[in-house]
This record gives structure tokens, sequence and C-alpha cells, in this order.
């Protein structure tokens, strides 16, 4: 059994790592332990076979190239997709089971690192990295970039973010995760309640790719203020831009209390601190405070781009501008500012008066407006157009619909006295994930499809997309509308078994859903499949969807440099405009000024990693060691100062031949 | 080697001279008034100390950060402004909300006015 | 924080397209975006220190029945520290007028100045805990102390982030000279320095004084 | 609002299947009938926007597909009118300012903090309700009894809940009856249920506090005043007596605990639970935040960390059994005077030494 005996002699050399911390007794872990092993040697073998290593070690790993971290963004979204929603499928099956005295098959200690795992995952790793991935490869295009405003500082914030990533799943083999719900209040994660290594790996996972993420905030809103193409004014971006923008400001602003808050919890835990404790004038409410001031706006950080997104894509489908564009960009700068005034409707409960209540409840309402003056727009950008129902557009729809339905349920949890009856209860987790689910994944799925030809020069196989758009879509709905009955029963939620008989069949048609969802997502993986192998039948230029935005003016998947030359930019929808007046590349091309790749950023992130891990399990030397690496390494960075290189004329004028031929 | 691609100025001696003045003065007054126990009411003194501090905060983004309208096209400032904004609303909105807690929550029945009374009755005596 | 800060203290250098190729405006001339970008960061870390300041402000009169800042703090003290926070500011001001004279020596003599002033403020700073510690006022006495050595810590850590870049640039001004690269670093860390000296106007009045009167 | 039940029932009926009770839709209270109503109030509201919308998501794309036979309605310029704009941020800035009334008068008016004396529904029932791991104990201060996972209410008494906990968080929650609060050590909040007739409701915790969590489920049984007598004195004949020694006992963690009953209650026990001092030798927190509020217990005060501590003495490993993690350290108070003269001497802070110290100090 695994000991948690949290003062045990502490090895010089182990720290309180032993070996009664690999899991080997639970054949869950074993088995999933053996698979990835067996899937890892597989594909290190394939990579081997095929002389891999070098490529991606040059052209993947050491990339500054906003398309291609874009890219590895969205395949570590997929992945950590895959194990958030094993989480998801094990709980669902657990939940199943465990009526009126059936304990099921997951205990406690197993079944409350499930949930804290799926929640930390889906939305740190999973949404994220989605989003952060989306912004990354489609914003600079949209903007006539050629990448973002610092390259390097790019590389090492997916790095921190993937460092995180890896020891979360870490700790599924080597000790322990969390078992204190996706937020981890004290003072139950605090070093009396929490006393095993579970929740310090919670703590560094989520500080060191916080890290990553308020990097890449800042380098997003420096490159939408500064390098944008000449003549595009601000009012004259997409509105996928301007979201990604409004995203990026919450992002510096709202993470930075992330970063403190997990910091005073770790002082707690490791030096003795008394910030959250029950004794010594701690307060843990003060915890629940400051994670919440930047909870709430991190929803919106995990919506906003989704907004953009469903944005364009109505527009292109629609072949009408998006409706109301002004409104748009002011409705989402509206939802920037009011989603740091709304914390406090996370803690109705917890003892708040009556006024205070009140004010934070009529706060969070007054959202809804800018929000639903957002899905009006999209509604009459529809009005009168010409819709294609391609995948993309079918994404949109599930979306409009079931965010609106996930809307609802808000709003009325934003109602204090509702609230008091349904906070906690799976009615709350039916609301986030329609939100979530219905916004933020539908979303990224329509973005996935419809920006794929663009980063590949190949479409998404049709028909494999509209399976995973319906499994998906109908199995929400059976996995959702059930918890959102059971909420309205009372039934709680974190419940690893539960007394009540007759709740089970709701259970058992929401692990059905379930069931259907993970069909969805097998489909996605199937068309990725299909798409890929028949990627000549399925190839496709530049513009593909006869789109709007200036993206699409480059070529699929675009050139290293993005745009051979600068285009002067008058008004909105630029690559409309340049079709309209026949828009032609100059042909005669100047040298390219572009940066070099650099190991720096991957290097910094492993030894950020190995600190992690050294902090998790008091490894005190290698702490010390791998810190200092990680400072050594940034500091010789420094002294590089040959870090950009040119991109000679022919060379351009050769690839952009080549690319229009293609 | 002055290199015309910076933008931002760094001000002259001058300006970095009254900087000093300024941030000395009002560096020195606060620190004054708590060491020379002046016979001010301790709310009007903390009013006192919290403003110059926020006075001084204004003439250190001025004469030394050289915070303005111009500088990057004013994007320094409306950065600026909104950290302020983030700033106030995470500082009043915690004391609000804690506030609230504390009164509701912390077990001080009538603690208040027996606060109240053991002060005046120190204050008697003092 | 500090892996932070020494990351940030690498100036990523403004994107390659910056200071684009051609002389006849054919291409775009963008404008570094290392200041803004940096200034950015600067906001970002403000927040972190405001949820400190927040935490001070609700924790700060716990005591857990243990000393009150009247017990512990000497105003006297953090009256020096403060002015060598202050003159290492205006001496960092100093060498910066130096640099953009092009005059790499002087410059470097008074950065070092600047490091000195730094170092001195931190090792004032460490004297200070290590006498609470050392009195069985650390941190781990109260959520006052808590809250105290939290917000404190984090500012010294910050300066000491500066003063280890301070002394990278100085290697690289003395190794490269007043080139473009350098002076766009320079600024950047003249701006870090300034920060935390405005944050640390934050910390004697909110920390310190305030709770003395 | 009493009509709109069965409509709203009658959408839930179709998933809902025999032996589920959906207590939230029809509550037993008149606390969580009044949150009914706000639901069922604030949905109809928002139905007003939200059934447009979602015929117009499915009507649009459908009726302005791009392969429909007249196209000639196609109209690409249309991508502003500042009617609609007033229509979009009109309507629901209306509805938001209905729903925000509702709201400022039911949240005042179902504040867990106020009583619910306006019912005039008889004299109200104490009940101090602690969250331990991982069981419900429910001390009746007027009757001297207590209880473990059951509780006992008179129908249709008002019930004045005080609620606190022994370690972590959890919340109160019996659904039928109303909204839930949560109970936080060393804090007391409050929470006023009734229930309007005789029945019996399952109660849980409803915040997620450890491994026993699950099972932190109790028996709300709303009696007739003479079966809640019987029920209170079958407490006092079979029970044993609750002290400080007994309750901390109890406080243990366990997980499942059966139901058990005290006969008698020590007095001021619940307000020593909440103020952390049931021990004995450990400073109760009103104490300390009097102190506090007075500044402290000065230098002197500095020796005293053991008798604020309270977390340490009940920390548990991963499957909720106790373990002993060392006391915060009896730090001794060094006697030093000069030590105790903190830095107010100018020769400590220019004399030699001070530059000298950096390389062997370790904070902490």
């Amino acid at each position: 059994m695994l000991t948690e005996t949290a003062q045990p002699s502490l090895s010089p050399i182990f720290g309180r790592l032993t070996l009664d911390w690999i899991p080997y007794h639970e054949p869950i872990l074993v088995g999933t332990f053996a698979g990835v092993v067996l899937g890892g040697l597989l594909v290190l073998a394939l990579m081997s076979y095929f002389r891999l290593w070098g490529p991606l070690w040059r052209n993947w790993v050491t990339t500054v190239d906003h398309k291609k971290i874009g890219i590895m963004y969205m395949i570590l979204g997929f992945v950590m997709m895959v194990r958030g929603f094993a989480d998801a499928l094990m709980m669902r099956l657990q939940q199943a089971m465990a009526a009126g005295g059936v304990e099921g098959y997951l205990p406690p200690h197993h079944y409350d690192q499930v949930f804290t795992a799926h929640g930390v995952i889906m939305i740190f790793f999973v949404a994220m990295a989605f989003v952060t991935g989306l912004m990354n490869y489609v914003m600079p295009l949209q903007i006539g970039a050629r990448d973002v405003a610092f390259p390097f500082l790019n590389n090492f914030s997916f790095w921190m973010t993937v460092a995180g990533a890896l020891l979360v799943n870490i700790s599924l083999f080597i000790g322990e995760f969390a078992r204190v719900g996706w937020l981890a209040f004290p003072p139950l994660s605090g070093a009396s309640y929490s006393t095993g290594p579970g929740m310090d790996y919670y703590l560094w996972a989520l500080q060191i790719a916080g890290v990553g993420t308020t990097l890449s905030g800042i380098n997003m809103i420096a490159t939408v203020l500064k390098m944008r193409a000449p003549g595009m004014k601000l009012m004259d971006m997409p509105i996928f831009a301007w979201t990604s923008l409004i995203t990026n400001v919450l992002i510096v602003a709202a993470f930075p209390v992330l970063t403190a808050t997990l910091a005073l919890l770790t002082l707690d835990r490791y030096l003795d601190f008394r910030f959250f404790t029950n004794d010594f004038g701690g307060n843990p409410m003060m915890y629940i405070n400051l994670i919440w001031v930047w909870g709430h706006p991190e929803v919106y950080i995990l919506i906003i781009p989704c907004f953009g997104v469903i944005s364009e894509i109505v527009a292109t489908f629609s072949g009408k501008p998006i409706f109301g564009y002004r409104t748009m960009v002011w409705a989402t700068a509206c939802i920037m500012v009011l989603s740091f005034v709304v914390w406090l409707h996370h803690f109705f409960t917890m003892g708040s008066g009556a006024s205070v209540n009140t004010f934070f409840g009529i706060t969070t309402m007054i959202i809804a407006v800018p929000t639903g003056v957002k899905i009006f727009n999209w509604l009459f950008t529809m009005y009168k157009g010409r819709v294609r129902l391609e995948v993309p557009m079918l994404w949109v729809i599930g979306f409009l619909v079931t965010f609106t339905i996930g809307g609802m349920s808000g709003v009325l949890l934003a109602v204090p006295p509702v609230d008091f009856q349904l906070h906690n209860t799976l009615f709350l987790i039916a609301h986030f994930h329609n939100v979530i689910i219905g916004g933020v994944v539908f979303a990224v799925y329509a973005a996935v499809t419809y920006w794929w030809p663009k980063a590949f020069g190949f479409r998404l196989d049709d028909t494999w997309g509209r399976r995973s758009f319906w499994f998906w879509f109908v199995g929400f709905y059976f996995a959702f509308m059930p918890l959102y009955a059971l909420g309205l029963m009372g039934v709680t939620r974190r419940m690893n078994a539960y007394p009540d008989a007759g709740w089970q069949p709701y259970f058992i048609v929401a692990a059905f859903g379930a069931v259907l969802i993970l069909l969805g997502i097998l489909s996605t993986f199937a068309g990725f499949y299909v798409s890929i192998r028949d990627r000549k039948r399925l190839a496709c230029g530049r513009d593909p969807w006869d789109a709007r935005t200036l993206e699409w003016a480059t070529q699929s998947p675009p050139a290293p440099y993005n745009f051979p030359e600068d285009i002067r930019i008058v008004g909105r929808e630029a690559f409309w405009h340049m079709k309209q007046t026949g828009f032609k590349w100059s042909g005669h091309y100047r040298p390219i000024h572009m940066p070099k790749n650099t190991a720096t950023g991957a290097l910094i992130s492993a030894a950020a990693l190995v600190f992690g891990f050294a902090m998790v399990w008091y490894i005190w030397w290698l702490a010390l060691l791998s810190f200092a690496a990680m400072l050594a390494l940034g500091i010789a960075h420094t002294f590089n100062y040959n870090r950009d290189y040119h991109i000679p004329s022919d060379e351009v004028t050769a690839t952009e031949l080549k690319g229009a031929a293609a | 080697m002055s290199s015309h691609t910076h933008t931002a100025s760094h001000g002259t001696m001058g300006q970095l001279m009254i900087g000093f003045g300024l941030a000395a003065l009002l560096t020195i007054i606060p620190f004054g008034l708590v060491m020379g126990e002046v016979g001010i009411s301790r709310s009007t003194l903390v009013g006192i100390i919290m403003g110059l501090g926020a006075v001084q905060i204004l003439v250190h983004l001025v004469y030394f950060l050289h915070l303005s309208r111009s500088s990057e096209e004013g994007w320094t400032l409306s950065a600026s402004i909104f950290a302020v904004i983030i700033l106030a609303i995470v500082l009043a909105g915690s004391l609000w909300v804690m506030h609230n807690m504390n009164e509701n929550m912390m077990p001080m029945p009538e603690m208040h006015r027996q606060i109240e009374q053991m002060k005046s009755l120190q204050a008697q005596e003092g | 924080m500090t892996p932070r800060d020494a990351e940030l203290a690498l100036p990523d250098g403004p994107a390659p397209h910056a200071h684009a190729v051609g002389h006849d405006g054919a291409e775009h001339h963008h404008a570094s975006p290392t200041p803004i970008g940096f200034w950015i960061y600067l906001m970002s870390d403000c927040i972190i220190f405001g949820a400190l300041f927040a935490t001070y402000a609700v924790l700060g009169g716990s005591y857990a029945g243990g000393p009150a800042p009247k017990d512990l703090f000497e105003p006297g003290f953090v009256a020096i520290e403060t002015a060598l926070l202050l003159i290492s500011s205006v001496t960092f001001g100093v060498a910066m007028l130096q640099a953009e004279k092009g005059r790499r020596d002087t410059t470097l003599m008074w950065l070092a100045v600047t490091g000195l002033f730094g170092a001195g403020f931190i090792g004032m700073e460490l004297y200070e805990f290590r006498h609470l510690v050392h009195i069985g006022a650390g941190p781990d006495r109260s959520a006052f102390l808590s809250s105290f050595f939290a917000l404190v810590a984090t500012h010294g850590l910050h300066v000491t982030g500066g003063i280890i870049w301070l002394v990278t640039l100085m290697a690289q001004i003395r190794m490269h000279g007043l080139i473009e690269a350098n002076m766009r670093r320079l600024s950047t860390l003249s701006m870090f320095w300034h920060f935390l000296d405005l944050v640390w106007i934050g910390v004697f009045s909110f920390v310190y004084l305030v709770r003395l009167v | 609002m009493i009509y709109l039940r069965k409509p709203l029932l009658a959408a839930g009926g179709a998933l809902a299947l025999s032996g589920c009770r959906y207590d939230v839709l029809s509550p037993q209270g008149w606390v969580g009938g009044q949150e009914r109503n706000l639901l069922i109030i604030s949905t109809l509201l928002m139905l007003i926007v939200i059934v447009p919308v979602l015929f117009m998501a499915v009507y649009f794309p459908l009726r302005y597909r791009a392969d429909r036979s007249d196209i000639s309605d196609y109209d690409p310029s249309f991508e502003h009118s500042n009617k609609l704009e007033a229509v979009v941020w009109g309507v629901p800035v209306l509805i938001v300012a209905a729903l925000g009334w509702y709201t400022y008068v039911y949240t005042h008016r179902l504040d867990p903090y106020r009583p619910l004396d306006h019912l005039e529904a008889g004299a109200p029932v104490e009940v101090q309700a602690v969250s331990l791991d991982w069981k419900w104990l429910f001390i009746y201060p007027e009757l001297g009894v207590a209880s473990v996972n059951e509780l006992a209410i008179p129908a249709g008494r008002p019930v004045n809940f005080s609620l606190t906990s022994s370690t972590v968080m959890n919340t109160l929650s019996i659904p039928a009856l109303g909204g839930m609060v949560y109970s936080m050590a060393g804090m007391e909040t409050k929470l006023h249920l009734i229930a309007d007739s005789e029945g019996t409701f399952q109660g849980r915790s409803a915040h997620y506090s450890g491994p026993g969590f699950s099972d932190m489920v109790f028996e709300t049984k709303a009696l007739s005043d003479d079966d809640f007598e019987t029920w209170v004195a079958g407490l006092r004949e079979t029970g044993t007596p609750l002290d400080r020694d007994s309750y901390l006992a109890l406080e243990k963690p366990s997980i499942d605990a059966p139901v058990s009953y005290f006969a008698s209650v020590e007095d001021g026990l619940f307000d020593r639970i909440v103020n952390l001092c049931v021990e004995a030798g450990k400073v109760c927190m009103k104490d300390m935040m009097m102190s506090d509020s007075m500044g402290g217990g000065g230098l002197e005060g500095i020796g005293d960390a053991a008798a604020y501590s309270h977390d340490r003495a009940r920390a548990i490993d991963g499957f909720g059994a106790p373990i002993t993690l060392p006391e915060p350290a009896a730090t001794s108070h060094h006697e030093s005077a000069r030590e105790e003269a903190l830095l107010t001497v100018p020769g400590l802070i220019c004399g030699p030494g001070v530059d000298g110290q950096e390389d062997s100090i370790h904070v902490n």
C-alpha cells in the first residue's frame, strides 16, 4: 500500500520517493503503464527506423515558427484530451455502477484522483492548449505578420506548457495525483489534510504551465499591437484577432493572480506558512477569493477565442461580412472588464451576506447581455446569406444551440437563491460542460476543420467529419441532460457512490452519452487518418472555403515567412478585397529576415520539469541543480547575439512559384 | 552608439534630478511623520502616508519610467491604466468580500463593541 | 518567480522582421516590440504584487497571539533600505544617460554602483529576515508574518534577479560595447529596476509605515 | 407560482422514473419553495429570448442555405442595422433588469442568515451542526442532546442552524428543504430552514471533503411535535454524554459512521468547536482575535505557538487515517536583550557584520 506518513526518513538521494510509491498493485494503472510503454517503444522504434529524430529536433522541437508551435499546441490538446476523456469514462462507469450500496470498481482514493485530474487536464492542458494553439497559428496570419513578436519566447512558452502536462502524467505512474477537486480548496489541499505528493504535483504542474501561459499572453498582445501589416488599423482586424487580443489581455491580467495564489499555497505546504490554514490566523476563504479572481476570467479566456472562431466561420460560410462588427468588438471588450467583477458567484454559499451576493449575482447576469448580443449577431450574419452547410458550419450550429442552453443554465446559477440549491450539484456540472463542450470544444472542432486545409494543404474528410459531429452532438445531450435532471433532484457532484438506487438509470444514460462522445473522438482520429491517407484527393489551394480574411492569402501550408512581401491593408476583410480587386503577388521578392531556431526553450523547460519533479519528491539536491541549470541556460542564451538569418530572394521566388503551381 | 531605433526616451539629467528630489522629499515626509511621532490622528496619518505613496508612484512613473501619452503610441499608458483598474478591483473586491465574510462568520459575538469599549478605556488611561 | 524573471531577463530581441531589409520603404519597418512587451510583463508582475498586497491587507492583522508590526519593525532601518533603493534607481538613470552618450566605461561604472546599492538593499533585507526568524518571528508564527515574508521576499527575489541580470548585462556590454541589442537590453533592465523601486514605495508605505502609526 | 409546477415537472417527467424525487422542483419547505419559484420565474424570463434564438439558430441556416432555389434575397451588404442592434441590446437588457430585480428581492428574502420569524410558524429549534471527518454531528443546545448522522426536526417549525467544521470545508445540504451553506473550521455560518410537513429527507455534505465524503449522508426526519419529543427522550435514554473528551474521540476520522446519540452535551461545546479550543491548552479564536485587535501578543507571545496550533494534530493520509506530523517547534523566544532590541540600534545597521552575513542566512 502507499504510505503517506508524511515524515518518513527523507533519503538524501531520493527524498521521500520510495518504491512504495510505484502503484504496481493497481491493475488499471499497471495496464495503462504497459500500454504507454509499449506504444512509446513502438513510436521510438518507428522514429529511429525512419530516421525522424533529426528532423523532429530541427523542424519541430527547436522551431520558433508560430505555425508549427500552433500545430504542436493542438497536438498536445488532442493527446491530453484522450487522457482527460479516459478519466471521464472511468467516472461515468463508476457512477453508473455504484448505486444503493454497491461500491463500484474505483475506491475513493482512486476516484478522487480521477476527478481532480480530469478537471485539471481538461482546463489547463486541453482547452487552454487548444485556444492557445489556435491563436498562435491563426492570429499572426490574420494580421499579416511574419511571426509573433517574440518567437523564441513562444517556443519556450509551449515547452513549459508541455512540461506541466508531463508532470501531471508522471503522477500516474510515480506516486499519485491530488484528491482535492480541480481548484484545490484549502484546508483540504493544505499540508495537514493532503499529506502525499499528489497535491505537490498539482502545484508544480500548474505553476510551470502557468509561466508558459503568461509569457504567451504577453507575446500575443505585443504581436497584435506591434506586428500588424502596414495600414491595418485595430478596427480593421478580423474578429478572431480581436478576440485573441482580448483573451491575452485577460490572461496577462488574471494568470498572475493564479501564480501568486498557488505560490502562497506552496509556501503553506513546504515552509509552514499560515495563509490558508485554519490555525495561526490563516484564512482559507482568502484562497477561495483569490483563486476565483483568476478562475472566472479563466473561463472567458477559454470561450472568447471561440467566439472569434465562430465569427470567422459564420461570415465565411454565409458569404457575408460579420453582422455588427463594431458591436462584436465592444461586446467582447465589455466581457473583458465585466469578467473581473463577478468572481464571488462561485461561492455564494460560503457565508457572504445578501448585499454582496446581490451585487455579484447582478454583475454576472449583466455579462449575459454582451454574450447574447454576439449570438444575435451570428444569427443575423446568416440572415439573407448563402449558408453552405459544410462541416465547420455544422459545428457552428451545434455551438449556437448548445451554448445558448448552457448560457441559460448559467444565468440560473447566477441567481443567488437558486444557486443555494444548485451549487455543487450535478446541475452545475451539466452547466459548465454545456458551455465548455458546447462552446469551447465545438468551436475548436469547427476551427480545426476550417483551418486544417490552410495548415496542411488538404481538407479533412467530409464523411468522418460529419460522423464526428453527430456523435459528439448527440452524445453531449445524452451525457449531460441526465445530469441536469439529477441536479434538480439535488444530487451532489464528486460522489464515488450514492445511496439512492433511483438515480442509477440517469447515470447509465449519462454513461451511454459518454460512449457516444467516445465514438465522436474516435471518428475524429479516423477522419485525420483517412484525410492524411487520401491527401491527394483532398488537396486544395490557398482558399478552399472562399474565405474573407488575410490568412487565406498565403499558400496552403504557408511558407515559413507567411507572406512573401508586405501588403498594404485597407479596410476590413483584407483578403476579400484582394480577391475583388484581382490582387497578385509581385513576383520579384526581397530577402526575408527570419529568426533562427533555438533549443534553449526546450532545454529550460526540460530543466523545469526536472525541477518540478524534484520539488514534489523533496529531492533537494536535484531541485537545486535543475534550478541552476535553468538559470545557466537562460543566461547563456543571452550571450548568443546571432539569432537571425535571411532567406535569399531567389529562394522566396522559388517557394512562391512552387506554391502557385500546387 | 545611440541608436535611432530607440523610440523610448530616457529623459535628461535635469528630469532625473527633479525626480530624485521629489522622490526623496516624498519619502522623507512620511518617515519623518512616523518617526517623529507627531500629534496627528491615526487615520489622518494613514491617509497622508498612503496619499504620499501614491504621489511618489506617479513621480516615479513620470520621471524615471517616462510614462507618457506619446511613448509606444500610448500603449504603455493604456496598459498601466488597465492594470490599475484590475488592481483596484482585486484589492477593493477582496477586502470587501473578506470583510463581509469575516463579519458574518468569524466567532466574534459582540466583539466589536467590546473592542471599542476597551479602546476607549485605554484612551482614557493613556 | 525567479526563473520567470530570469527568463524575461533575456531580452529576446525584436522579432526578426522588426528591422526589415530593404531601404526603399517597400518592406515596412516595425518598431521593436520589446519595450511594450516588457511593459506588459511588468503590469502582470504588478498584479502578482497586487495579490500579495491584498493578502497582506486581509491577513496582516492576524498575529495569532504573536508579535505585531510595532514589535518588529523599525522605521529607521526601513528608511535606510528605501534610501539605498532610491539612490540605485537614480544611479541607474545616470548610467542610462551615459550609455545614450555612448560612454561605455562610465556606463559600466554607474551600473556597478547601482548593483552595489542593490546588493546593500538585499543584504539589509536578509539581515532583517534572519533576525526575525532568529527571535522566533518567522513566517510560521502567524498569518501576518506569513504575508509579510511572502510580500517582502517576493520583492527581494525580484531585486536579486535584477542584480543577476545587471551583472550579465555588464559582461555583455564589456564584450560587445553599447551596440543596439545591448542598448535595448539596458533600457529594458532600467524599466525593471525602476519598477522594483516603485513597488517598494508600496511596501514601505503599506507594509511598514502605516502599520507603525 | 404553484401552478407552474406541473408543466415543468411534466417536461422533466419524460426522464423521470419512479422512485426519484425532484427535490429542487418539489420542495417540502417554505425556503425551498421560494427558491423553486425563483428558479421557474428566471427560466421563464430567459425563455423569452432563448426560444427565438434556438429557433433562428436552426431556421436561418436552413432557410438561407446556399443551394436554395430562389437566391434573390441574398444580401451581402446586410451587415449593420441600427434597429436590430437596438433590439439585440435592448431585449436582453430588459430581461436582465427584470432578473436583477427578482434577484435583489429574493436574495434578501432568502438570505441564509435571516431567521424565519416572519413565517410565524412557532418557536424555532436551534441546531448546531458540525461537519467532522466524515460524519455530521448535530447538537441541540436547548435540549442538551446531540446525534451523529441523523437529524430530527419538528415539522412546521423553523430550524436555526449554526454550522461549523472540525477540519476541512463541507456543505450542509438538505435539498428537499432548501439551499445549502458551507461549514468551515474556525467560522460559524447560519442557515434557516423549515419543513412544512412530516417526512424523511436526504441530507448530505455537498462539498467534497476527502476520502469519506460520499458517506457523509444523513436522514432528516421531520417529525410531529410529539414524535420529536419522543425522539429527544430516546436520545436521553440511550445516548452517552458528549463532553470535550468524548468530542475529541468522536472527531477522529471515520468513514460511514453509524448513527449514534448523545444524552447530554457539555455547556459551550459548540462554541469551543467553532473557536478551535476543545483541547485543553489551546487559545480560543475569539480570544486570539480580541488580543490581535488590541495589538497582538507582543514578543512575549512568540513562544506560545503551540497554543494556536490546530491542523497538525488532525493530519490524515490519503486513505483518511490519522498520521502524526510534527507539531510546530516550540520556538524558544531568545532572551538576549540585544536580540530583543530589534533593529533599533544604528550600529547594528551600519556596523560591521551586516553585509558579511548574506552567505550564512537561511530563511526558515
